[in-house]
């Protein structure tokens, strides 16, 4: 289950479609940080909407994808967590506390503008 | 265990092998489509299929192999989902330890087993080194 | 293994050109932090391209320039994290989270020219 | 220990002394090129670096000087890499507060340990107060 990434001005912009395997998380985040590379994004928007559970393993993945687009320059944004999920997410005791975070998509784009990444 | 045939378990009863990280998803579901049935909401639900995926995950790493039972209980009114997951692994060497959060040898965050025990509501591990591990969980619908 | 330092403008540029012992490591940062004051830069890039490993000793030296520059009034950017070694920093722990990164050269220097560093 | 000739090592063996900050940079190098042979992916090779350098700046801090023994192992199918960082040095007085990450003795950012673990799939610390330290830490090819 590939997850498509799409280029858009500066910015790519993954959106998972269905539940991901270990696997892709690990396969999404890298192909993330090659992609900034190639493309010289400056923001990176990964939208969670479809996703029903995001477990340890998932929210370190995702946490480690931010932390290595960091490194290369630009900025991660997760967007689309849902409720139950975030209502889970924080009773495991995750709270992706370093990571940036928005609502929805456009929700992250309005924040990649904010913080400079468009130009 | 006693054993029971497919059609008797269709409602209540589901056994998922777990060796790959895609069981790990149909377990997931599983659980969820189970716990459904048992009225949970969906808030509890996603509880449940987060429980279920640490679990397996932790077969998995740790054991390579095993299997999650998913089971509709119900103790007087109160309907419940009991999750086991159980490996025949090398077993965890100190349970206290393992439990206590932010505690792994594998360099997870080690949220696992305690935060499953904190999303559920009866929580019961057995493990003996080189033997293998069996958590219980039980999740009851308020 | 003396890393070049090249004075472009108001900026300071130092490529590390192959792998540095920690005491180049300290050079480096010694070498900066004074150039800094002697050019009265506004603006440092310290290039990591060629840097095929950014271990604990090497990534607290390049944090400590950078703390030691912005006290001394200038702008540090890490530019050529690989993602190799992006990736290795992130599972020992290392994220830099204070320090500003850019993809490479031609984005440091729109980094330092956006932060106002040029003037 | 065995005694093994030059020639019979250059594959899968190699020794290098670690006593000043250059040495740390040869054991790198020496590590990559052991661990291209196991067909490691640039990514691995990169972990297995960074491991590498970790533990022979410890013994460089701690110890004054050591060594580093790189081993290609086999077990079954499966290639991997070991690594085993020696030195007669003061010793680790409390292992497990020195593997939790985040601990220094020395103002370090205390990641050194801790995250030389993560990176590896096998990992063992043998320390003696007063006797010196041996980390032992093996990397698989999946
Ligand atoms: N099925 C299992 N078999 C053996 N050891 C286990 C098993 N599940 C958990 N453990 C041990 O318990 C520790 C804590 O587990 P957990 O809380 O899930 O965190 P993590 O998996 O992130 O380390 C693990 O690091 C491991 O040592
Ligand atoms: N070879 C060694 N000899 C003695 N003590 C060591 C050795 N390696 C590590 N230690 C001890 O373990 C602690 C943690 O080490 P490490 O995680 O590498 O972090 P750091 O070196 O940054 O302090 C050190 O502060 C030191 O007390």
């Amino acid at each position: 289950m590939a997850v498509p990434i799409l280029k858009q001005s500066n910015y790519l912009i993954a959106t998972i479609q269905s539940a991901l395997t270990d696997q892709d998380f690990v396969q999404l985040r890298d192909a993330l940080v090659d992609k900034v590379g190639r493309f010289r994004s400056r923001g990176v928007i990964v939208d969670v909407t479809a996703i029903d559970v995001l477990d340890s393993f998932a929210s370190r993945t995702l946490r480690d994808l931010a932390y290595m687009i960091r490194l290369r320059g630009a900025h991660t944004v997760i967007v689309g967590i849902q409720p139950d999920v975030a209502f889970a997410m924080v009773q495991l005791g995750i709270t992706l506390a370093d990571v940036s975070t928005a609502l929805d998509l456009e929700e992250g784009l309005a924040f990649l503008d904010d913080v400079g990444a468009e130009t | 265990m006693t054993k029971i045939t497919d059609r008797e378990t269709r409602q209540h009863n589901i056994r998922v092998r777990i060796e790959s990280d895609t069981d790990l998803v149909s377990a997931r579901h599983a659980g969820r489509m189970l716990a459904e049935q048992a009225g949970f909401t969906s808030s509890e639900l996603t509880l449940i299929a987060t429980a279920i995926s640490e679990l397996a995950r932790n077969i998995i790493e740790y054991a390579n192999f095993g299997e999650i039972h998913l089971e509709l209980v119900q103790n007087g009114s109160a309907r419940g989902i009991r999750i086991v997951a159980r490996d025949a692994g090398p077993g965890i060497g100190n349970i206290e330890q393992a439990l206590r959060g932010g505690f792994s040898t594998s360099g997870g965050l080690g949220l696992g087993l305690a935060g499953v025990r904190h999303i559920m509501d009866n929580f019961d591990v057995e493990s003996n080194v080189g033997a293998g591990t069996c958590v219980t969980v039980t999740k009851w619908k308020l």
